[in-house]
């Protein structure tokens, strides 16, 4: 067996195996008794076919990317964080409470203290999973889901009987001052020339997302921590022999990952809904890791499975309210997608391997 | 034309009856959506205005919120939202009095029980359910003041509306504990709570749409809210539907117990007698049920 | 707290536990063949759903049963397919199949039944009633052990004490026979398997059918037992629960029963308790319904210690030296 | 693959030559791995009661050529013929059922099964459990009689010493009636005399009219045992000769490709000051048995201690706490300064700041990330070393790739592709990689263990080549090996010991084999 050429490898096989997940999709479409064709078109063209699908297609993949990366950077230290979910509602927690109590005089201040509040929340409800797996060797996945439901009933009491607005009946925050409002992105875009939809929610946090796959990825591979963090996900004797500390890396990759899952909350409780509400993360912290798996855990990958997300999520939207397709549609594509690319992958790999294979013979 | 949620048997399938009540009788069509995510509320109902739907009608307070952002950018448009005030020139806000109907079944749930014991189960902990809960407790206590009353609430998550193993778990447990009717106010877990019920061969009550029918004979009545009537009557309405508030209460039929005839054999001339009366009480003004929301307390417990 | 009452938590106990426990020896089966399970969750809700839906058109219950495992074991199979025969990861497959069963169920649900979703209400014969054992009413009237037995013991459904039976029987199938021993084998060193020549290929396929069986069973009884149908999403988080139980067990049968029950009994007793007044202290109900799981984490930390999973679990089969 | 001729020729000829017919034959075997060529058309015949031999470098692709034997991978072309059948293998069940047993070179067995356990696994009797293991016990008995092969039945893996794990390993094989039994590097991890021990066992198959085929890189085991010996190198079979009929220099020439010292060439020490002393150190171990029994050592500069010892006698942990990784009680100075044993103020990273590296004994756990590349794994332990770091914030990897690159050529490293994972290089040339980053940090003192377990004879040479280059350049080293023979040419000083503690100290050129022998065995009074 020759290896691919990257190109094959990067684009090739992921692709086919895209086109693949879709073609099973139609067949589901067409066994519902719809037109895939159809189904598909209003999908593609609502969720890529205008800035204003783009719009809320990067919404929806900023806040995947911030579970996603938050998801990657523990999963380099094999530590398996699936509270991703917990830590990004007390992450909007700590936006909500900053964006509340303190009066900032505009929003890029705010977005500042809001993002240190939310990162740090986040990372706090990392913490005490991982500070048991570090010490007491309490088995983390376990913890960190034990995180999400205590994390949700947590929420829950605050929202209903602390935030809550006197006289309303929503368990929700008040609504944040105007001051705190992040510009959208049309209007970013519009600073440098490019018109953009100002009806969707995608807001200044894409670029911090942005920044934040950048920053991931100089840490993972460019920096010592990282260095240590990746040689002790791959070998922990080998670690305690060079001298980087297990209880260390585990505290700090689990802050580090329940921080940027904190982060999230930036996009959708700041930028979108201006006020806290029950179950703000949406599960978002789920599919951050199915974006991370995807992704490789590479922040490169990362920002494309979230981008594929975001637009199922988006396309989806569109198909439901334009169609009697029931929106669990779109759960049963994402998960056909994330089978075909990500654990089906040499099912595709394989064969194409082949063919190269063959090719190489014959020009050889 | 919008609805949000659907296929609970009880809230938001009324919604949806409403509307297929008057699509039938119009000949018209309308157009539905369920939500998945919070950022779609806002992007719905743009997109419906923008596509000149008029007017839109959405069941929940969760809407509340986004409409007072989107209401003013269609100011064409005219709005209906259920269960929530929204104090928009376009927007006619239809709130239900369900302690009101809840204070009734609780009357009933008094005189059906044998045992001094009702039950109580609520879907998610929020306010809202809160406000049955409350109104059930004291209409149980206007019959009898040392009735016990057992309240559960499924979760705090939405998960809450949809978990009928639990919610008939919780119902057993009731029932163990002496409860021999209980009143479901939880979404799609009722269904466990009728099932459970239905099961140990006690009463339950059934919530926002008439459920009788799911176990004849042996639910005792339904706290029917009518969204279905609110609905019809917003797209009947059509693009003059008026502004403002509009109280769904006893007087207007908004909230009433169900009697029809899968019930007819529970519900005793005596307690026909007492609702009756009640719901006269509460009409004129000299029964004054409290609704817990205006001060999150409950004065009986 | 009197002694009825006890005995209803523990009933209610047995209820809540009997999905986790099939569950968990699913996972049982599947991970101490090396082959990570988090998918429970959506084989349950396949099996959930399937049995629901046939149970309704046959009125036939076992038919349901047969439907249920059926469903369960093809997605069982893609998991298979995925981790083992294409060495994917298993962690990804488990993912998707999760969102698979989560959006097909509800799928094909509204597409036949237009509900939204959920089956029509089961009743009778389309439902597994609750079996009496024998003497249960003749012995009600003894003190105490009486009612242990109508009450605790007796009038569940058959499924219940199928599923307390898999406990023995995953106890006998795993350490008594040959089967059990490779199948504990390739859990932890599949080349030690495969150099006796042992396939590790079939033996992982057919604990991961078993799995699938089980889950199947836990499904149908959640839809076709304890509630009249299914419902969106109906498993709500159990089979991650099973899971975490799994772990607590340490990958063994009998702790597995007394994981499984442990939670199912801290569910019980969050649902009666519901909220608890001390004095001046008001416990909300938030923080009961979290008691179950502030209290595994607790037990974990404290008590349980370092779990170690079998060796080779996560991990593609691949030869080498 | 086999042709026609070749296949009707075995018919004819198999009924008469039942008996002179050679127990195994392999024809045109080739084996390909990607570009990497492990196997080109190799013939070989091992007549049936015999011992043969085959050395080669590392990588030259003995152990490919064996797993091709017992079904584990499939060969690209040629034949394998068994007692003059034409026999396909296709998997290990195949070759089990020719009469093949395979004892690996990393064993696999389950470490959490009992012995009885290991050996009934895919050879069971029945559907139950319980016969098939009390049958195994009684053969196992038998067997263990018969070929000096004891061991606990009832002992889980884990806890047994790796040569009674390999006789576990063993017994495996005959318990499937294996007539024919690939051993691969039987000895790399065996003390002395359990290799003896391993020998008496195989003298006794052959005796038995076993078919034995032995890999092993030590020419002494080759010369000792062997009736005919093949040698492999870069994928070929360059030659088979009769053992009696040739020499270990031959060997190593014809394994190599040049002549080898098969001696380590070395001017006398010319000690310095004290740079280590060790004093009562004590390391008691997570289960609470005492490893370390108070040990006390000094190494000078410009001088190799030897440590020599039978393997599990305190050795590793005094490794692991001179490395910083394992807490102990006691004194360590380094050059005249008090370094915490403690394990509270001291790490692996302080250890390297106060000058001392470490070449681990298992390279593979310890001293490689096996995922990592050639050029991390050459940053690795010094990752935070400051000339690594750009700017304060990120690390020079590109830097890291040259520098690792120069690395690979001067020590030789094939093949010397900085962005290679570890994993893909062979046994000797990981070993190269490790010395490569803890040689050339150029230390006060240098810990290694092991330097040549598992590496051919070539690498063999070089590796001591830089030990003593080391030593001339007047650095400390402390050497741990089980290797008598290498402790003996290596070494200035030699320290032996045994449970824990030092029982002596000897001169090489003062002391023998023998003497050294009974230090192991905890024989002191006789040895003084
Ligand atoms: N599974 C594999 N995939 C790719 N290459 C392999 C694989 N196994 C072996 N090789 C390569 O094949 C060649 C022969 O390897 P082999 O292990 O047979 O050598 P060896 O003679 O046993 O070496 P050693 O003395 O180090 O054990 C090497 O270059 C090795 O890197
Ligand atoms: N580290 C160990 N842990 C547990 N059991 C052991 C260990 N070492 C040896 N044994 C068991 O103790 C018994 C006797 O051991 P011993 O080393 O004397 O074996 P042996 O075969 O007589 O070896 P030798 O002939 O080399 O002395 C064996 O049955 C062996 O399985
Ligand atoms: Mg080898
Ligand atoms: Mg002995």
């Amino acid at each position: 067996m020759d290896r691919l050429p990257t190109w094959a490898d990067a684009i090739l096989v992921p692709v086919l195996s895209i086109v693949i997940a879709f073609a099973i999709s139609a067949i589901v479409i067409l066994g519902i008794g719809e037109n895939p064709i159809n189904a598909m078109g209003i999908m593609i063209s609502g969720g890529l076919g205008s800035t204003y699908g783009w719009g809320y297609t990067l919404y929806y993949a900023t806040n995947f990317m911030f579970t996603g990366l938050a998801v990657a950077v523990a999963f380099h230290a094999t530590l398996f964080n699936i509270g991703g979910d917990g830590q990004a509602q007390l992450g909007g927690l700590g936006v909500a409470m900053a964006a509340l109590y303190i009066p900032w005089p505009n929003w890029w201040l705010a977005l500042f203290g809001a993002s240190a509040a939310a990162a740090l929340f986040g990372a706090a409800w990392a913490a005490i999973p991982a500070w048991l797996q570090a010490k007491r060797g309490s088995h983390i996945v376990i913890t960190t889901i034990m995180f999400n439901f205590i994390g949700s009933a947590l929420l829950n009491y605050l929202l209903v009987n602390v935030f809550r607005p006197v006289g309303s009946m929503d368990p929700a925050t008040a609504n944040f001052p105007k001051a705190t409002t992040l510009p959208n992105l049309s209007s970013i875009l519009g600073l440098v020339g490019i018109p953009f939809s100002n009806q969707t929610p995608a807001n200044v946090t894409f670029l911090i997302a942005l920044l934040a796959c950048l920053l991931v990825w100089l840490l993972i591979w460019h920096t010592r921590f990282g260095f240590a963090l990746r040689a002790f996900g791959k070998s922990e004797p080998a670690a305690r022999y060079a001298g980087i500390s297990p209880v260390k890396i585990t505290m700090y990759a689990m802050l580090i990952s329940g921080a940027l899952a904190g982060l999230m909350s930036i996009n959708n409780v700041m930028g979108e809904s201006g006020r806290l509400v029950l179950n703000s993360s949406e599960g978002a912290g789920f599919i951050g890791i199915a974006v991370a798996l995807m992704g490789r855990s590479h922040p490169l990958g990362i920002l494309l499975a979230s981008i594929l997300f975001g637009f199922l999520y988006q396309g989806g939207a569109e198909l439901a309210m334009w169609t009697t397709i029931p929106p669990q549609l779109i759960l049963v594509i994402q998960a056909l997608v994330i089978l075909f690319t990500g654990a089906l992958d040499n099912m595709v790999r394989m064969p194409v391997e082949a063919v190269f294979h063959r090719l190489g013979k014959r020009r050889g | 034309y919008d609805l949000g949620g659907k296929y609970d048997k009880s809230f938001n399938e009324a919604a949806w009856h409403g509307a297929q009540r008057w699509a039938k009788e119009s000949g018209k069509k309308f157009r539905e959506v369920e939500i998945q995510s919070e950022a779609q509320r806002e992007q719905v109902l743009k997109r419906l205005a923008q596509s000149g739907a008029n007017p839109i009608a959405m069941t929940g307070f969760a809407f509340a919120d986004v409409l007072n952002k989107v209401a003013p950018e269609f100011p064409k448009t005219k709005f209906a939202i259920v269960d929530s005030v929204v104090k928009q020139p376009n927007v006619q806000s239809i709130v239900f009095t369900e302690e009101q109907g809840s204070y009734l079944v609780g009357i009933m749930a008094a005189m059906a029980s044998k045992t001094g014991t009702v039950g109580f189960i609520g879907g998610m902990d929020i306010p809202l359910i809160h406000k049955f809960e409350c109104g059930y407790a004291q209409g149980v206590k206007s019959v009898n003041a040392k009735d016990k009353v057992i309240v559960n609430y499924t979760g705090t998550t939405p998960a809450a509306w949809n978990d009928p193993v639990k919610g008939s778990e919780l119902a057993k447990g009731q029932i163990s504990q002496g409860a021999d009717v209980i009143y479901a106010a939880a979404g799609g877990t009722g269904v466990g709570v009728l099932q459970a019920a239905a099961d140990g061969k006690i009463l339950s009550i059934g919530v926002d749409s008439d459920q009788n029918y799911l176990h004849p004979g042996q639910v005792l009545t339904s706290m029917t809210k009518r969204v279905d009537n609110a609905i019809y009557n917003v797209f009947k309405a059509g693009a003059n539907l008026k502004p403002g508030v509009k109280v769904m209460d006893l007087k207007a039929g908004g909230v009433a117990p169900a009697m029809d005839k899968y019930n007819a054999k529970l519900v005793t001339p005596a307690m026909k007698a007492a609702v009756d009366k009640a719901t006269k009480g509460i009409e004129d003004g000299s029964i004054k049920v409290h609704d817990y929301t205006t001060d999150n307390k409950c004065p009986v417990e | 707290m009197s002694f009825d009452t006890i005995v209803s938590i523990l009933d209610s106990t047995i209820r809540l536990g009997t999905p986790l426990l099939l569950a968990c020896l699913a996972g049982l089966f599947s991970e101490r063949s090396g082959i990570f399970d988090i998918g429970l969750e959506g084989k349950m809700l396949v099996a959930a759903f399937f049995s629901a839906a046939v149970a309704y058109v046959t009125g036939n219950a076992w038919l349901g049963l047969l439907a249920g495992i059926a469903s369960s074991m093809v997605f069982a199979f893609i998991h298979g397919l995925a981790s083992i025969t294409f060495r994917g990861n298993q962690l990804i497959s488990g993912v998707a199949i999760n969102m698979l069963a989560s959006g097909i169920t509800v799928l094909i649900g509204q597409h036949w039944f237009h509900l939204g979703g959920i089956t029509p209400a089961l009743s009778g014969g389309a439902r597994f009633q609750d079996v009496a054992l024998p003497f249960a009413q003749a012995l009600k009237g003894v003190p105490y052990l009486g009612l242990v037995y109508d009450q605790l013991i007796s009038g569940h459904s058959v499924l219940v004490y199928v599923g307390f039976l898999c406990v023995p029987a995953t106890w006998w199938v795993l350490f008594k026979t040959r089967f059990g021993l490779r199948l504990r084998a390739v859990g932890e060193n599949p080349a030690a398997v495969d150099t006796a020549g042992v396939s590790v290929v079939a033996l992982r396929y057919s604990a991961i059918a078993i799995a699938g069986i089980l889950c199947g069973i836990a499904g149908t009884y959640l839809s076709c037992s304890l509630a009249a149908g299914f419902g969106r999403e109906m498993t709500a988080g159990r089979g991650y629960i099973a899971l975490a139980a799994l772990i607590f067990a340490k990958w063994r049968p009998w702790y597995a029963l007394g994981a499984t029950m442990l939670f199912g009994l801290l569910d019980a007793v969050s649902n009666r308790y519901q909220t608890i007044d001390i004095g001046m202290l008001h416990i909300p109900n938030q923080f009961m319904s979290a008691v179950p799981f502030i209290l595994t984490v607790v037990i974990l930390a404290g008590f349980v210690g370092k779990a170690i999973p079998p060796r080779a679990g996560g991990e593609p089969y691949v030869k080498e030296r | 693959m086999a042709t026609a001729e070749t296949s009707g020729r075995q018919a004819t000829a198999a009924p008469t030559a039942s008996g002179s017919a050679p127990a195994i034959e392999l024809r045109g075997i080739s084996k390909a791995f990607g570009p990497v060529q492990a196997n080109k058309d190799i013939s070989l015949a091992v007549k049936r009661g015999t011992i043969h031999g085959i050395i080669g470098e590392n990588g030259a692709g003995k152990s490919t050529l064996m797993s091709i034997l017992y079904g584990f991978y499939k060969a690209d072309e040629g034949e394998i013929l068994v007692g003059g059948q034409p026999t396909p293998i296709h998997d290990s069940q195949a070759a089990i059922r020719a009469g093949i047993g395979m004892v690996f070179q990393h064993f696999k067995l389950v470490h959490n099964f009992t012995v009885l356990e290991n050996i009934v696994l895919g050879a069971e009797d029945g559907a139950l459990l319980g016969p098939s293991l009390s049958k195994a016990r009684k053969l196992l008995k038998s067997l263990a009689e018969e070929y000096e092969l004891n061991v606990d039945p009832d002992q889980t893996i884990e806890n047994l010493s790796v040569g009674h794990q390999q006789r576990v390993e063993i017994l495996k094989a005959l318990y499937r009636q294996a007539d024919i039994l690939i051993l691969d590097e039987p000895t790399g991890v065996l003390t002395p005399a359990e290799a003896d021990h391993l020998f008496r066992i195989l003298a006794n198959l052959k005796r038995e009219g076993k078919t034995i085929i032995l890999i092993t890189h030590k020419l002494r085991e080759i010369m000792e045992i062997t009736d005919t010996v093949s040698v492999m190198r870069r994928g070929q079979m360059t030659a088979t000769v009769k053992t009696s009929e040739t020499s270990p220099e031959q060997l190593a020439e014809l394994m190599v490709g040049r002549k080898v010292l098969l001696r380590v060439e070395k001017k006398p020490a010319t000690p310095g000051k004290t740079v280590l002393e060790v004093e009562n150190l004590k390391v008691v171990d997570r289960f609470g048995v005492e490893r370390l029994k108070g040990v006390s050592l000094n190494v000078k500069a410009g001088e190799i201690v030897g440590i020599a010892g039978v393997a599990g006698n305190g050795q590793s942990e005094l490794l692991e706490v001179l490395g910083g990784f394992t807490a102990a009680t006691g004194h360590l100075r380094m050059n005249g300064r008090e370094l915490d044993v403690s394990g509270r103020h001291s790490d692996g990273q302080t250890r390297r700041h106060d000058g001392i590296s470490h070449v681990p004994e298992d390279r593979q756990h310890l001293g490689l990330i096996m995922d990592f590349a050639a050029w991390e794994n050459v940053a690795f332990g010094y990752h935070n070393d400051p000339a690594y770091q750009r700017n304060g914030f990120l690390m020079d990897n590109a830097a890291l790739v040259r520098e690792t690159a120069a690395k690979m050529q001067r020590f030789d490293v094939r093949p010397p592709d900085p962005k290679l994972a570890a994993k893909n290089f062979s046994g000797g040339n990981q070993q190269k990689l490790v010395l490569a980053r803890e040689i050339e940090r150029n230390p006060d003192l240098l810990l290694i263990g092991q330097p040549t377990r598992g590496v051919d004879i070539g690498a063999i040479e070089f590796i001591h080549q830089q030990i003593v280059r080391l030593r001339d350049a007047g650095k400390a080293i402390l050497l741990v090996s089980v290797e008598l023979d290498e402790i003996m040419s290596l070494a200035d000083r030699i320290a032996v010991m045994f449970d824990g503690r030092i029982m002596g100290e000897r001169l090489p050129e003062e002391t023998d084999e023998r003497e050294l022998g009974l230090l192991m065995a905890g024989m002191k009074g006789k040895a003084a």
